[in-house]
């Protein structure tokens, strides 16, 4: 149970419009107060559980997005916020977007909406919760997701 | 039989010196290891003959007389020669009233009968400093100095080791010699000699520097030698211990001799480089490591603290007894400060041996029994530390280059041994349990009687915090841009692991130390001793205690229990957080920046030069500690 | 009046002289607000857009394939977003820039080239 | 030793981080009322940690945690001393031993913003460090001893003499518990342009056992408050919980400031105040009945 | 002093905290929360799906099916107002946070010419909420 | 050696991918060199596939924050190439619906500009304040962030007189907590002491640089698209531009926090106009000719440029956003600050990074 009791979660915003950023932010403003679950945005990755993304992926941001979710200790999980970061929304045929969060990473549980309500959002950091108790029993490792194919690292 | 091991302390390093010079480089690590050992068998030798005194009678007297004066004659000789040869007049200058006074000496100040040497527990302290720490600074110097005449294109290592022998035949004299005409010698030698290896690369800046020091401590002799002159003919003293016989506890007498004592102290000051006279200190760090090594710890510097201690019973608790104070902890506090704003690791240094010897010239001022044991086991603890410390910085500087703090960014992962024992040296300078650390604070609970001198006190202490825990932070941070080469010689190794393993054992056994060296030497300074007590593991004076084993043991804890925990909760390795922007292929620091090329992120630490620069400071510092000076002169003088 | 349909535009032949313009310009005390770029006949269109007490003044000038246009980062500063913005859209060069992104303003080498070119 | 001392010593151990806990889970209660919101439940640092602990050792650096273990073990180490009447002078340095292992394990990470959160923390020591001597030269001058036996049996108040440096340490206890505006080189929660500065690369076990040290620290600090009305333990607890209140209240009602505007009022005016409380000691000879 | 008045006003009233799962507030009638898409008069015209920005909307007219992925779906409201027959119409009940398995709703169609006679019910009401 | 620090993409303080290298020598900041293109989406070139109305939706996710103010331009900008006369009515609605979202907009940054400085209870009072005015706009709109309110043509919603009087009342609560957390913001000693001085622009650099909005008027230019006779029915509404002189972070938020009181001002003014009739006129045929369209927004002025061809997908669309030409200016104001003002002058600007890079 422990886990559950205390999520910090991490935010990612990559290539996201600003909409569902400011909701994640605003859940854990007074009205909705995300702390009352021991919810903390916590700043590094290295003390984060639950990694909230917001906003389809383009290419710059594929590394990012790798590199944080690589450097979160396990148990994680990944919560995609918003139409953008579930499936690419209305950016998704668009030539710099790559897709959804989970052409990239591993992700474990999707908020809909363009932009999600506060409310769906902290619905999605319960659901979170029950994953990350999960993955904690059953001692599931995130795999380390590995720079490759046409997201290659560097140019030099 | 104590006669022969005095005679031998001196004649063995001269010895040794004229053999650097016969024999061939290749030899000399032999000859360093040797000396070394002869060295510590000899002071180990000295303390378990017990203290005592040598007296030199006629019919030798009068042949040690005449060496003596040849000698005096010969270093005004080669000190006028040398300032009229590289055109120096101040000193020229300096050096022509050197010699007025010392015609004046020979003519008009009555002759002794015999001289004496004076073996008690301070000199057997500062003869196992001299003999251990300064021959292993020897030893190093053997696996250090190739390189070093390598890289600057130099040849005159005969030279070199010549002089640091001989200085160390010099300053056994000078601590053990109790006739002052003959300290007075030993202390003109030792200035000689930091001449020499100061302008050791012969280069403009060397030469420069040398003659600074030259010139400064030619002020101190001559302060010194006004001092021995009043006391010769006004009051017929002619010995140090004289001096506090005469003096006492006694008032009135402190009161009348007051100038002549505080000519001397000036004559400490400007050797152990305080606060107006520091500058040749920091000159002197142009030459070897090494030289910078034995000029700080063991030899040179300590001279000046050794001298003042010695005089503590000729002011304790007079009105020049708190000016010295004063006067003490402003250095302190001034060149702790100046030190905040150096990024030269032997800068950092040299303004941290400034503020030591100034913190020990406090605690003499202060001059009860605790602020005087406290003074000379900073002396001991200092002197290892430091020692290390340089030792360090120099193979630290043949490791990666340079000797800029931030350079050492990272050093742990490319010399650990290395790094380890320059922390265990900066740690032991600031944390306790360890010697230095204790001694600050017996001097600050002595302090604490005297409000200005805790304050300053406070203030160079914390400080001291941040200037070393800067370093500390660097030299373990993980990262490392410098190219760097250890080399593992036995020659540099040993001496740094054993004075590390020195900083560790004399630190357990302080209490040890502290019953059989200070307490009855402060007892023969100031016929009462402090009270002391070492049951468990503690150091307990009248008003607190102080918890070293404890502290040992809280140590050893944290140890087992990183060991222990070291492998659970399953370790794994990752990379740094660069805001998600790694570089993982070459290096974990890299990350990408607007062009989408890589770059190197690296941190400086805060240096503060704003506040706490070089220049605004030490005007400031001159000002003070000049008026600080002429207060204990009119003080002296009676005004 | 604002100026909302694109008119009284100076058409100009060669990029000395859109210098020379846009420096009387910031002499005259215009704002730079920004520049469009169109594809046009086989080359890009470049129109500037500077305003003045709430009036727009427009340049437009014709890029020839393969020409390099100068950039006008060293008049305007501000500039030089949108100058680097067409080198990774439409695969233009502009010379003198005061900060030159090399066509990774938005892109990376894994991204698209030129999309809108 | 005898078997008393051994009890309280292993209560001390036991107690003091549950009182931490509770203290810090109060902070981050009134912290949320404050902010108009409900809050997280009381206990919520005890979840946190107990969390950390389950989580995988991630480090950068194989010895990054040895710091934060000698950071735990002197924060004990200076409270025990501190319960058992030690030498208060001796109890600073302890401490400051602790503060310096934080501050090199924050080093020793390599990540730039630990480095110059590191920085910063240093700037702190040069701060608060003066003001603390110089409150053990107050009980000094108090007392006719570093020993803290005299203050705990003394039957007055400290607090009567010494009121410019209960001052000072309220602002040392502000800037020690990194609240703000002081909280520049780590934020608890807040965010912060170093992320989270000194402990940017800790987490999971690592950062637990900084987090268990927070709340043997909460306790050391607020007893060196307590201090002040030793005489009668009940005020002196007050005393210790009024100053922690009104840090939560000064967190809240202000914005993060410069180090540098932090070095200067301590060495303006936090000196200040203390060298002169420290004057008026000498001056007057009061001593502590 | 004015931050000081702000927070012990917010200390002494009750927190504006809605504590949301267990005090729901009704959403506003206004709200664009979800597509609810009635079968029975749907002609399949695909009106819906070329006007739906995100291309969240396929209509196959082959099989028959309605579909719509949620998790793509902005809230535009375009299919609700561009449909012809008014099938589509718009809930102000938020859809459900889930998992991806369920994010995709088919609807088969009842097989009808012209609008006539609303075949049996062999659909349900469809739903975008996942069936858990 | 100076100190060289990754600031972004990922980072606490922005809540938005950017990145800047810092090179930072004795805690002032020396050198700095932006990343962008973490937002980089390509809506420019979106339009090859998406009809003239389905673009209002892409434009309106250009940004979430200052998205109403998007999507009404871009529909103004659609009107013009059709050369169609919106109803009044609409135009009134389009109005109140920008000052509400000006109002959230500005209550937002000084929430995360509160955040920059390490205020957390300032930052969570002005979030606390912006609920209300979401909530308004969720009734109006029928959504919280991103509106769809308006359409090519006029509006999509109306207002009915439930939904006015909530506003009004909305209206009349917000002012003086609006008051309260200004105090803060203009007398707090710690926020002071952060802000003053901070980042200055002198009147002509600012002007010289490019910036728009506050950035502008903090500097003490006057200058507001709202002026403009012809944008919109502002002129019938009585609109004062609010300035600052000081030019730096503290003369930005001051310009802020009165244009959240013009803004209240303004929707008062509006609603009390407020014509009766349509919402809408249709639009038919296909967009031709070019135009270019400016508006207020929260963050600044920004500027549309369309070009038709006659078919149903433009031919061209360009943004250019506020804090498109407000990055620049963070070139002249931050070297020379400290390192802990780095992300005070970075939110100074208010920077949308996904309005620049679209």
């Amino acid at each position: 149970m422990s886990l559950a009791k205390s999520p910090w979660i991490i935010h990612v915003n990559v290539n996201s419009c600003n909409g569902c950023d400011i909701e994640v932010v605003a859940c854990l403003t007074p009205l909705y107060d995300a702390e009352r679950f021991g919810v903390l945005n916590i700043g590094t990755p290295k003390q984060a559980d639950i990694m909230v993304v917001t906003g389809s992926v383009n290419y710059k941001n594929v590394n990012v997005l790798k590199n944080i979710y690589n450097q979160i200790p396990d148990p994680k999980v990944v919560l995609a916020v918003g139409a953008c970061a579930s499936t690419g929304g209305i950016f998704h045929d668009c030539y710099n977007v790559v897709g959804g969060v989970d052409q990239v990473i591993p992700v474990d549980a999707y908020v809909p909406g363009c932009c999600p309500r506060p409310e769906a959002i902290l619905d999605g950091v319960v659901a979170a919760l029950s994953i990350l108790e999960n993955k904690k029993k059953g001692n599931i490792k995130g795999k380390e997701v590995k720079l490759k194919g046409k997201e290659v690292p560097s140019n030099a | 039989m104590i006669e022969n091991t005095v005679m031998l302390l001196i004649i063995v390093p001269i010895l040794f010196s004229l053999l650097f010079v016969a024999l061939p480089k290749s030899l000399y690590k032999y000859l360093a290891w040797a000396f070394f050992i002869i060295g510590v068998a000899l002071s180990v030798n000295l303390v378990l003959d017990g203290t005592g005194v040598v007296q030199i009678g006629e019919p030798n007297f009068a042949m040690f007389e005449n060496i003596v004066l040849i000698l005096e004659v010969l270093i005004i000789l080669f000190i006028l020669a040398v300032s009229a040869k590289y055109k120096n007049w101040p000193t020229l200058g300096l050096g022509i009233v050197s010699a007025a006074l010392f015609a004046y000496t020979f003519t008009n100040v009555p002759g002794v009968e015999g001289a004496s040497l004076n073996i008690d527990q301070f000199s057997q302290i500062m003869i196992l400093i001299v003999n251990i720490v300064g021959t292993a600074i020897i030893l190093f110097a053997t696996g250090y100095m190739d390189e070093y005449e390598e890289h600057r294109h130099l040849n005159r290592q005969k030279i070199f080791y010549f002089t640091m022998s001989f200085f160390l035949g010099a300053m056994n004299g000078l601590v053990m010699a109790d006739t002052l005409g003959w300290l007075f010698l030993f202390w003109e030698l030792t200035t000689l000699c930091s001449f020499v290896l100061i302008s050791y690369n012969m280069d403009e800046e060397g030469i420069n520097n040398g003659f600074r020091a030259l010139a400064l401590n030619l002020v101190g002799g001559i302060a010194l030698s006004i001092g021995i002159i009043l006391l010769a003919t006004k009051y017929e003293i002619s010995t140090l211990s004289g001096i506090g016989t005469y003096a006492g506890t006694d008032a009135a007498a402190m009161a009348t001799v007051a100038l002549p004592v505080a000519l001397l102290c000036i004559g400490g000051f400007a050797k152990s480089a305080q606060m107006p006279f520091q500058s040749w200190l920091l000159g002197a760090m142009v030459a070897p490591t090494p030289v910078s090594a034995l000029l700080h710890s063991s030899t040179m510097v300590n001279a000046g603290v050794f001298l003042v201690v010695k005089l503590v019973p000729a002011f304790a608790g007079s009105s020049l007894g708190t000016a010295i104070a004063v006067y003490g902890s402003f250095t302190f506090v001034m060149c702790s400060a100046l030190a905040l704003s150096q990024r030269n690791a032997k800068r950092v240094l040299a303004y941290s041996t400034i503020a030591n010897l100034g913190l020990i010239i406090a605690s003499a001022g202060i001059g009860t029994p605790l602020a005087v044991a406290a003074a000379i086991m900073l002396i001991l603890f200092h002197a290892i530390s430091k020692a290390l410390l340089f030792l360090c910085t120099g193979e630290i500087e043949h490791t990666i280059g340079s000797r800029d703090i931030e350079d050492m960014s990272g050093l742990i992962n490319k010399a650990p041994l290395l790094t380890t024992l320059a922390a265990l040296g900066m740690v032991s300078m600031l944390l306790p349990p360890f010697g230095v650390l204790l001694t600050k604070w017996v001097s600050m609970e002595a302090a604490s009687s005297n409000p200005v001198v805790i304050v300053f006190l406070v203030l160079g202490s914390a400080l001291t915090t941040v200037y070393y825990a800067k370093w500390l932070g660097t030299i373990l941070s993980s990262s490392m841009d410098k190219n760097a080469v250890p080399h593992k010689k036995p020659e540099t190794y040993f001496p740094l692991s054993f004075l590390g393993l020195a900083i560790v054992v004399t630190s357990i056994f302080v209490f040890s130390i502290y019953n059989y060296f200070i307490k009855p030497q402060v007892e023969i300074l100031l016929k009462t001793a402090p009270v002391i007590s070492g049951q468990a593991g503690q150091f307990t004076s009248e008003i607190g205690a102080f918890a070293y084993a404890a502290i040992f043991v809280v140590l050893a804890l944290a140890v087992l229990i990183y060991l222990a925990t070291k492998n659970m909760f399953t370790p794994r390795t990752s990379s740094y957080y660069m805001c998600g922007e790694n570089n993982l292929e070459k290096d974990r620091l890299m990350f990408r920046n607007g062009l989408c090329s890589y770059e190197k992120s690296s941190v400086s630490n805060i240096y503060l030069q704003n506040t706490f620069g070089e220049s605004k400071l030490t005007t400031l510092g001159y000002a003070i500690s000049i008026i600080l000076i002429v207060i204990a002169l009119a003080g002296g003088v009676g005004l | 009046m604002l100026d909302n349909v694109i008119q009284n535009i100076t058409e100009i032949k060669s990029m000395p002289e859109v210098l020379k313009a846009v420096e009387g310009f910031k002499s005259d005390g215009y704002r730079y607000v920004t520049m469009i770029c169109l594809k046009a006949n086989e080359g890009h269109e470049l129109i500037y857009i500077f305003e003045k007490d709430n009036k727009l003044k427009n340049l437009r000038y014709f890029v020839k394939p393969g020409e390099k246009p100068k950039s006008m980062s060293g008049i305007y500063l501000c500039a030089l977003l949108i100058e680097n913005e067409y080198q990774d859209l439409f695969g233009l060069t502009f010379e003198g820039l005061a900060i030159d992104y090399k066509g990774h303003l938005y892109l990376t080498p894994n991204s698209p080239k030129t999309p809108l070119a | 030793m005898n078997t008393n001392d051994i009890l309280l010593a292993v209560l001390v151990l036991i107690g003091a981080p549950i009182i931490g806990c509770i203290a810090s889970g109060i902070d981050r209660k009134i912290t949320a009322r404050l902010q108009g919101r409900v809050g997280p439940p009381l206990l919520q640092p005890y979840y946190d940690v107990k969390k950390l602990l389950s989580k995988d050792n991630m480090v950068v650096n194989p010895t990054q945690n040895f710091y934060v273990i000698v950071y735990l073990v002197f924060i004990v180490l200076s409270l025990l001393m501190l319960v058992f009447k030690q030498d208060f002078l001796m109890i600073i340095f302890v401490y400051t031993v602790a503060s310096l292992a934080l501050i090199v394990g924050g080093m020793s990470t390599g990540s730039p913003y630990a480095r110059v959160g590191s920085s910063r923390e240093i700037m702190a020591i040069l701060s608060y460090e003066p003001v603390l001597i110089l409150y053990a030269l107050a009980i000094y001058l108090l007392t006719g001893t570093f020993k803290l036996t005299a203050v705990l049996d003394a039957s007055s108040p400290m607090l009567m003499y010494t009121p410019l440096i209960f001052i000072a340490m309220i602002v040392v206890l502000n800037i020690k518990l990194k609240k703000s505006p002081f909280d520049y080189s780590t934020s608890h929660h807040g965010h912060q342009e170093l992320v989270k500065g000194m402990t940017t690369e800790y987490g999971g076990p690592g950062f637990a056992t900084i987090e268990i040290a927070h709340f043997y620290e909460y306790v050391f600090l607020t007893g060196l408050i307590f201090l002040f009305w030793a005489s009668n333990p009940i005020i002196g607890v007050l005393l210790g919980i009024i100053a922690y209140l009104l840090i939560i209240v000064i967190d809240n009602i202000t914005a993060r400031v410069y180090w540098q505007w932090m070095l200067k009022l301590s060495w303006s005016v936090l000196l200040i105040i203390s060298i002169v409380n420290i004057a008026f000691l000498y001056v007057s000879g009061v001593q502590l009945a | 002093m004015g931050m000081l008045n702000l927070v012990l006003g917010n200390i002494s009233r009750k927190p504006a905290t809605r504590l949301y799962p267990f005090e729901v507030r009704a959403p506003f009638k206004e709200f664009k929360g979800r597509i609810v898409f009635n079968p029975d008069n749907c002609i399949l015209c695909g009106l819906c799906q070329k006007k739906c920005p995100p291309d969240a909307i396929t209509v196959i007219k082959a099989d028959k099916t309605w579909e719509l992925n949620v998790f793509r779906c902005i809230m535009c409201t375009e299919c609700v107002n561009g449909c012809p027959k008014d099938c589509i119409s718009i809930s102000n009940e938020r859809a459900k946070t889930g998992a991806k398995e369920f994010i995709k709703v088919a609807v088969p169609i009842v097989d009808k010419p012209k609008a006539e006679t609303p075949k049996a019910d062999t659909t349900k009401a469809p739903k975008a909420a996942p069936s858990k | 050696m100076t100190t060289v620090i990754p600031f972004g993409p990922q980072h606490p303080v922005l809540p938005e991918p950017v990145s800047l290298k810092l090179e930072i020598d004795n805690d002032v900041v020396v050198g700095v060199l932006p990343s962008l293109g973490y937002v980089h989406r390509g809506l420019e070139k979106f339009i090859d596939t998406k009809d003239f109305n389905q673009t209002m939706y892409i434009c309106e996710r250009i940004c979430g924050i200052c998205s109403g103010i998007h999507g009404i331009t871009y529909s103004r900008a659609v009107e013009k190439l059709f050369d169609i006369e919106v109803p009044e009515r609409a135009q009134y609605l389009r109005v109140i619906n920008s000052e509400l979202c000006r109002i959230h907009s500005h209550l937002l940054w000084l929430g995360l500009f509160a955040d920059g400085f390490g205020f957390e209870s300032l930052f969570y009072e002005c979030w606390k304040y912006r609920e209300d005015v979401l909530d308004v706009l969720e009734r109006f709109t029928g959504n919280r962030v991103i509106h769809s309110m308006s359409k090519v043509g006029g509006a999509s919603r109306d207002l009915t007189k439930e939904q006015i009087d909530q506003i009004l009342k909305t209206l009349d609560d917000l002012e003086p907590k609006v008051k309260n957390i200004e105090k803060v913001f203009v007398n707090n000693y710690t926020v002071k002491k952060r802000l003053v001085g901070l980042g200055v622009m002198s009147k002509q650099l600012a002007y010289e640089a490019g910036t728009a909005g506050p950035t502008l008027r903090g500097s003490g230019n006057a200058i507001d698209v709202r002026n403009t006779s012809d944008y919109d029915i502002y002129k019938d509404l009585g609109f004062k531009t609010a300035v600052a002189k000081e030019g730096d972070c503290y003369g930005r938020t001051k310009v802020r926090i009165d244009e959240i009181y013009e803004a209240i001002k303004l929707i008062r003014n509006a609603i009390s106009k407020l014509p009766e009739g349509e919402i809408a006129t249709r639009v038919k045929g296909f967009p031709t000719g070019e135009a270019i369209i400016r508006a207020e927004q929260p963050r600044g002025e920004v500027v549309y440029y369309v070009k038709g061809n006659g078919t149903k997908n433009l031919e061209r669309l360009k943004v250019r956003t506020p804090t498109f030409a407000n990055i620049p200016s963070l070139l002249l104001m931050l070297p020379g600050v400290k390192l802990a003002d780095v992300p005070i002058v970075v939110l100074t600007i208010d920077p949308c990074i996904s309005c620049t890079e679209r």
